[in-house]
């Protein structure tokens, strides 16, 4: 039975990983790559890894994601008054 | 079934790591291209909890079962996995923060651009 | 055959899938709230494994999931508001299916568990992730106003 | 051009595609039962009274592998703290308040304490049940930044004095030396656990040196990251360009 649990979570994390990478705005494959944290801990719960299941989690899900999204906010509010300057 | 499972996390965590590497070969955009280079980093620790795996194991964490009572996965892939996805995540960080600076001086984050600028 | 664990396969299964989906495809509105259901199908599958497993410390990665699952969608709330703002992307119907599921699997394991330290803990996680999960909802809805420079 | 690096992409993806293939299906089966190391390591951490093992791999029989982790973490906070502060040619803009839902508001003052306090919880409980130093330095500094998302960045700004953070930074790489060096002035080894008593079993003081050490890399990372995400929130919301520049 926990076979298949692990199977799942592979083919889950597989998945993601394709989305993450075929998704080529980074705003958006920031929320990508928060499903692809959340279902990277289940993978790592299901493997017996708790400890790095709680540092995905605590990495994955908050902080990965409010760099990227700070990084965009800046390069497109830097392209916005550079275009008004012009 | 099960003869496929021997190998299946293995070649899931090589998938992972060559989508990856397509990802970042490819990218138009360097935010874009640090986000693929976190998804390379989660098929190396897919790989390394693969390897430490025991069927029908538990974790070695023994603050609520007894030492000893159940055979227990390896804690040493645990360990680097776990230390890793947190240097990893500041090492993400610093990559931003270098595409920050591009976008600055460069006025763009689109690595073929670049490459024009400085000819 | 462990029915926790298999019914944590079928919940995981099926919300992962949606969820991946969601976010892959549709409106901004729409990736967000998929990446919201995400927690709230992940954050159950946790708790049925752990009770499947046998090992009460798992419940710790479900109370992690709990708090900072919806912290996450704040953040994509606040920093895409920009975006959002034209679409108040609402989806109650799904918010409260979701919020019922997870109140249906905390029941379930308060059950199985028994009363105790224990319980208490899952009913904190329950709380939290269904408030997370609402109020979430609540600022995908149109909780951040035309947000410049905050 | 383009065509060339593309062909040129799937050539070489294709041939390391075969060769991590060929190595995978030599691997030992998945779920195999000899592990040598992980054994050994069990054994060691449960000598010494250590109920989580990973924490005793991470902060007792790798200890010294941890502190080059901490100095590389430490060296990334530098180089963003270095390359995100404000240029010449930026001025410091005052962050516009910010009007949030009242419920979204109320819920993130409320769920700030509680995940400041879980991640406190995954600290102290590091070499017990599963978490850590690092998991739970995340866990709380992502905790701190409730009150941005909640209210706005003044707020944050008003509640976090940022000189602090990067002095706890600093002084919790030094608090993980000078544990270090502690053991070689006792005459052991550098790191070694040999300082204070083992303690009993599951208890919150067993492991010797383990919980100082898992204190120490907590604080670290707790502040590390929230200077890492102060200075970044700095350049999105606050740091604006000279404008004709």
């Amino acid at each position: 039975m926990s076979d298949a649990v692990i199977t799942v979570s592979l083919l889950l994390v597989a998945g993601c990983a394709t989305a993450a990478v075929v998704q080529r705005d980074p705003a958006r494959q920031a929320l990508v790559l928060s499903v692809l944290g959340a279902v990277l801990a289940v993978l790592f719960t299901v493997l017996q890894a708790p400890d790095a299941g709680l540092s995905q989690l605590a990495v994955g899900s908050a902080l990965t994601p409010l760099l990227i999204m700070l990084c965009v906010r800046k390069v497109r509010r830097r392209g916005r008054t550079k275009d008004g300057a012009r | 079934m099960n003869t496929a499972m021997h190998v299946l996390p293995y070649l899931v965590a090589v998938y992972v790591f060559l989508t990856g590497c397509y990802g970042l070969a490819t990218s138009r955009n360097l935010i874009h291209a640090v986000g693929c280079l976190a998804v390379c980093q989660s098929a190396t620790y897919v790989l390394l909890l693969a390897v430490g795996y025991r069927d029908g194991a538990t974790a070695p964490v023994f603050s609520d079962i007894e030492p000893g009572s159940r055979p227990v996965v390896d804690p040493v892939v645990q360990a680097l996995t776990l230390t890793d996805i947190v240097v990893g995540a500041t090492v993400t960080a610093l990559l931003l923060a270098l595409v920050l600076q591009i976008a600055k001086r460069h006025g763009t984050v689109d690595p073929d651009e670049l490459r024009e600028l400085r000819g | 055959m462990n029915g926790w664990i298999l019914a944590a396969t079928v919940g995981l299964g099926g919300g992962g899938a949606a969820a991946l989906w969601g976010v892959t495809t549709g409106s901004p509105g729409r990736r967000v709230i998929a990446q919201n259901l995400t927690t709230s199908a992940v954050c159950p599958a946790l708790l049925l494994l752990s009770q499947g497993y046998g090992r009460p410390a798992y419940v710790d990665l479900a109370l992690l999931m709990a708090l900072l699952g919806p912290v996450g969608t704040l953040v994509f709330a606040r920093l895409l508001a920009d975006d959002l703002a034209d679409e108040r992307p609402s989806a109650w119907g799904l918010t409260w299916a979701a919020a019922g599921l997870a109140a249906a699997v905390v029941i379930a394991l308060c059950v199985a568990g028994g009363p105790g330290r224990a319980m208490v803990k899952l009913l904190v996680i329950g709380a939290l992730l269904i408030g997370g999960n609402v109020i979430a909802s609540r600022a995908l809805a149109g909780g951040f106003r035309e947000v410049r420079g905050g | 051009m383009n065509r060339l690096r593309l062909w040129l992409l799937a050539v070489g993806g294709a041939g390391l595609a075969a060769l991590l293939v060929a190595a995978c299906l030599d691997l030992p089966a998945f779920g195999g039962r000899w592990h040598p190391y992980g054994d050994r390591a069990v054994q060691a951490s449960l000598d010494r009274h250590i109920a989580n093992t990973i924490a005793s791999v991470n902060f007792d029989q790798r200890a010294y592998d941890t502190l080059g982790e901490i100095s590389i973490l430490f060296a990334a906070v530098l180089g963003c703290v270095v390359l995100l502060r404000e240029a010449r040619d930026e001025h410091r803009a005052p962050p516009e308040p910010a009007e949030v839902a009242r419920p979204v508001r109320r819920y993130a003052l409320l769920v700030l304490p509680v995940a400041l306090v879980t991640g406190l919880y995954v600290i102290a409980h590091g070499q017990l049940s599963p978490g850590g130093g690092f998991q739970g330095g995340v866990v709380a500094a992502t905790a701190l930044h409730l009150l941005y998302l909640g209210a706005d960045y003044g707020a944050l700004e008003r509640v976090r004095p940022l000189g602090v953070y990067e002095a706890s930074d600093s002084l919790a790489v030094c608090a993980y030396l000078v544990l270090g060096l502690a053991g070689v002035l006792a005459g052991t080894a550098f790191l070694a656990n040999t300082l204070l008593p083992y303690g009993t079993f599951n208890t919150l003081s067993s492991g010797g040196t383990v919980p100082l050490l898992n204190a120490a890399v907590g604080m670290e990372v707790a502040s590390a990251v929230v200077v890492l995400l102060a200075h970044f929130l700095d350049q999105a919301v606050e740091i604006e360009e000279e404008h004709g520049s």
